[in-house]
């Protein structure tokens, strides 16, 4: 269990405001824009940087000020930082190493980790040589052989096209023990969070589960995630009903094939809404707010 | 545009190429090498060059990791003075090192002895216009290994240290090759300085000087063209 | 280990700082730097410095646009060449020089006679031995403008040429005075190659060299300590 | 009118082959994967790049091997290239100034164009400090002052977030010159067409209007834009009907919000559906293909 108390930090640009939180053997999803600091809240508990004020507590132990060698705690950068000068198999036993673990044992615990994240046929390669997606289920590897006891993810998916994306996700839900997964990809965050917080300048402005992204409380959460926010009412772009012939114009039509999102200048706010009519910029329309 | 442009890339190519290329097909009595008092220089250039170049990398390697990847207060400024010998003039440098070690009385004491017309007067003229050149070499390096491997090395398990000496290094092998290279060229091609401290025992470049001055231009090419191959090598390699 | 790392840093650092330190702080008699000869070094230095520095920047623009936009056979070569200048050892390149411009005849005939112990013989070592230093600055500089802004230019309307003037050249502003100033840098310090082929007119290093041989250290510092100051100067510009 | 025949070209490891279509004044995308040499086929057109094969004619007339300045067609590339040391006025006023039109008549043409594209209030900045939307508007300013006969875009919005994405999709759809713009992005395809062409390994493998997105007929195309390929036939997502309790295993769940994207192993083929269905990662459905 991982318990964040009244965490703050400054680093450069970013900070954190008094982050405060709790988790099992959880997959949490730090969902918020991107450049918002989240990984700084990542560093953090890695221990990478040393938080300004507040506490972290690793399964009932204090860590605040433990050096990162000594959290046991699985961190994968968004670039994957993979050791470029050591191939597939030297970089997942990289830890084993260190730590000076029986040779025959290291290469069946790095077999293992590769089968499961099915990259055994790559151990051989140097990393250059990868794609993207074979990158990062190498740097996952590498965290997991080591049996941490919280992996820490920083935008896993951000740099990569959707076809491996989803296989990375796929991979990511395999993963059994506590995950802080921090990202800006509204459809990662639903695939994956069994817990859910939602981090926008530097705050923890929602946490618990994932209904959080179907019905938001906060209305800055509400805008981040494309929700309307009309006479201090927050109303889904699904609810929002919309017919040719009105008063109301619209400003843009988005075609995303299944249904269109337009934008209706809706007495000088602009309105989302989703739906499977043929409507046109430039069109003037009625809308029902339900 | 394109014409022309390529026409003066080629006067400045042949300006340059065609002395180098004239010296080396006209390398007058090359069986002089082989006198003892040029194999003796050639020592001398040689190892003061290695000795200077090794304790270069050690005074370097903390040196560039500090200034690569810490921030502290005057550190512009820390770098700017640590670039310095590659803008003083290289007399200059000579009179700078003898004023200073001779001003100082304990340092007089201490060190003068070894300095004026003495083989570690050479090394310590060597050691002061290569280091930036080490020093440099090996902070581009460190800037450009992402220090996220080093983060992800320490959540791995591995100490500041061990991450410095499996992952740093290894991946600054060619800056460390490149910054030894320069640092030796650098060192054995100075002379200046050399004039003002450390006469004897003579470097390849004393001597050239000092055929040149005493025998005329022809007496001093077959050591310039030496000079010059040696120069091509280390080129070569660092390329 | 990062106690360690800074205290090695410290005494790198003052390793370089305290003869500069020492030697700005204890010049000798500065009223020297006031007869006649002095004030005639400086000119001479200067002025050759500042010719060397335009022709060279007059080579370098057109060449090194062309190395870094085109691709030719042999490029690597003759980026090779173009850099070896830093590399051959000063008292070499003297040598070199001269016995390229008297061995071959017409060139003996036509330049000779401005050569030896003449001012264009100080810009022709100058020359030399700084292009380097201004050609890599205005590679560099071109290298880092995007192509995609002369492409974009083009399709505006700006031809080939108006193009280099109104976005390349604005764009490498910065690299044309480092470029100028390592160059400049550069020549003003040499000694080896002018002690073979031009001591007189004397420069300000040479100067420096006869005082040290004649009257000893004393009567060299005041010298020194204005070609440090010269280098500071040029050097806080350039940073 | 723009007309292409037979263009052929390799450049560094990109290259187009036989690739032939023709243009009115309309808005036609050229849809394909990332990385795969769009931009070459535009580097052609505007005379960056020499074709290695065909011809070229804009208005009856060839233009295969006129100098850029001599076209006037219109280039943003995909990084902008904004003049950095050129103020917002000077980058859009650039073209006219270097062919020596008169002040006042440059100003208010500047004035006219950088209102079209709300971009009148950024005149005085300097671009690096521009947010990207901005970047892009003034780059597309900066083109169309000219009055281009066609004008080229290269991913207008792949650098953008979502919203400023859309805002610039709302611009594009303004432009009433011939406009070719390459592009990985569906919506920004279904969004802007007017024709389509979808371009795959240097080949232009469908041309005509955006019905192709709904109807593909080319199996490559089909499998690109993200539809079944089962015996041959082209499936859409959408006309997958999936039950729980069956002998397919779910192998991965996208969860779009409104809908779900699952992978399921159907004989060892990877078939995607569309659904609103709770389904989970290793569920066992049936299947029925319409």
């Amino acid at each position: 269990m991982i318990t964040i108390k009244n965490l703050s930090k400054r680093w450069k640009e970013f900070q954190l405001k008094d982050i405060s939180f709790s988790l099992d053997k959880e997959y949490c999803i730090i969902l918020g824009p991107s450049g918002s600091g989240k990984s700084v809240l990542l560093k953090c508990i890695a221990g990478i940087l040393k938080p300004d004020e507040g506490n972290i507590f690793l399964e009932g132990e204090e860590i605040t000020n433990k050096a990162p060698e000594d959290r046991n705690i699985g961190y994968v950068p968004q670039n994957y930082a993979l050791f470029p000068h050591l191939n597939v198999y030297k970089n997942i036993a990289y830890g084993l190493t260190i730590k000076k673990v029986d040779k025959l044992k290291i290469e069946r615990k790095v077999r293992e980790i590769a089968e499961f994240l099915n990259i055994a046929h790559l151990l051989d390669r140097e990393p250059k040589s990868l794609s993207g997606g074979e990158q990062q289920r190498v740097a996952l590897a590498r965290a997991l052989v080591l049996e941490p006891k919280l992996l820490l993810l920083d935008e896993p998916t951000s740099s990569l096209d959707i076809s491996i994306k989803e296989e990375i996700i796929k991979e990511l839900s395999k993963i059994e023990i506590a995950v802080i997964h921090v990202t800006h990809d509204l459809v990662e965050a639903r695939s994956l969070a069994e817990k859910l917080g939602i981090f926008i300048d530097g705050k923890l402005l929602e946490f618990g589960d994932k209904k959080i992204l179907d019905k938001p409380k906060n209305r800055k959460v509400a805008k981040f995630l494309g929700f309307n926010v009309i006479d201090d009412k927050i109303v889904s772009p699904w609810d929002v009903k919309v017919e040719l012939g009105g008063e109301y114009k619209v400003l843009n039509v988005l075609d995303y094939g299944y249904y269109k999102k337009i934008l209706v200048d809706y007495n000088g706010t602009l309105l989302k809404i989703f739906t499977k009519k043929n409507i046109s910029i430039g069109d003037k329309v009625n809308v029902y707010i339900q | 545009m394109d014409k022309i442009f390529y026409f003066i890339l080629s006067i400045t190519f042949l300006f340059i190429f065609l002395p180098i290329f004239y010296s080396l097909t006209n390398p007058g009595n090359l069986s002089y090498l082989f006198h003892a008092e040029v194999l003796e220089a050639f020592k001398v250039t040689i190892l003061a060059g290695i000795l200077a170049t090794f304790i270069s990398l050690l005074l370097s390697l903390p040196s560039a990791y500090i200034l690569a990847r810490k921030e502290f207060k005057f550190k512009k400024f820390v770098e700017g003075i640590l670039d310095l010998p590659m803008a003083i003039p290289h007399v200059v440098v000579g009179i700078m090192l003898l004023s200073f070690i001779y001003g100082i009385d304990p340092l007089k004491e201490l060190v003068g002895p070894y300095i004026v017309d003495n083989f570690f007067g050479i090394v310590l003229v060597y050691l002061f216009v290569g280091l930036p050149f080490m020093l440099n070499s090996l902070k581009d390096g460190i800037l450009a290994v992402d220090e996220e491997l080093e983060h992800v090395s320490r959540t791995l398990g591995a100490s500041k240290v061990k991450t410095f000496f499996t992952i740093i290094l290894p991946l600054i092998r060619n800056n460390i090759i490149t910054g030894s290279i320069l640092c030796f060229a650098r060192g054995i091609s100075e002379v200046g300085a050399l004039l003002v401290i450390a006469y004897y025992p003579k470097t390849v470049p004393i001597l050239i000087l000092e055929n040149f001055n005493n025998f005329g231009l022809q007496a001093s090419k077959p050591l310039a063209v030496a000079m010059i191959i040696l120069s091509l090598i280390i080129f070569i390699i660092l390329k």
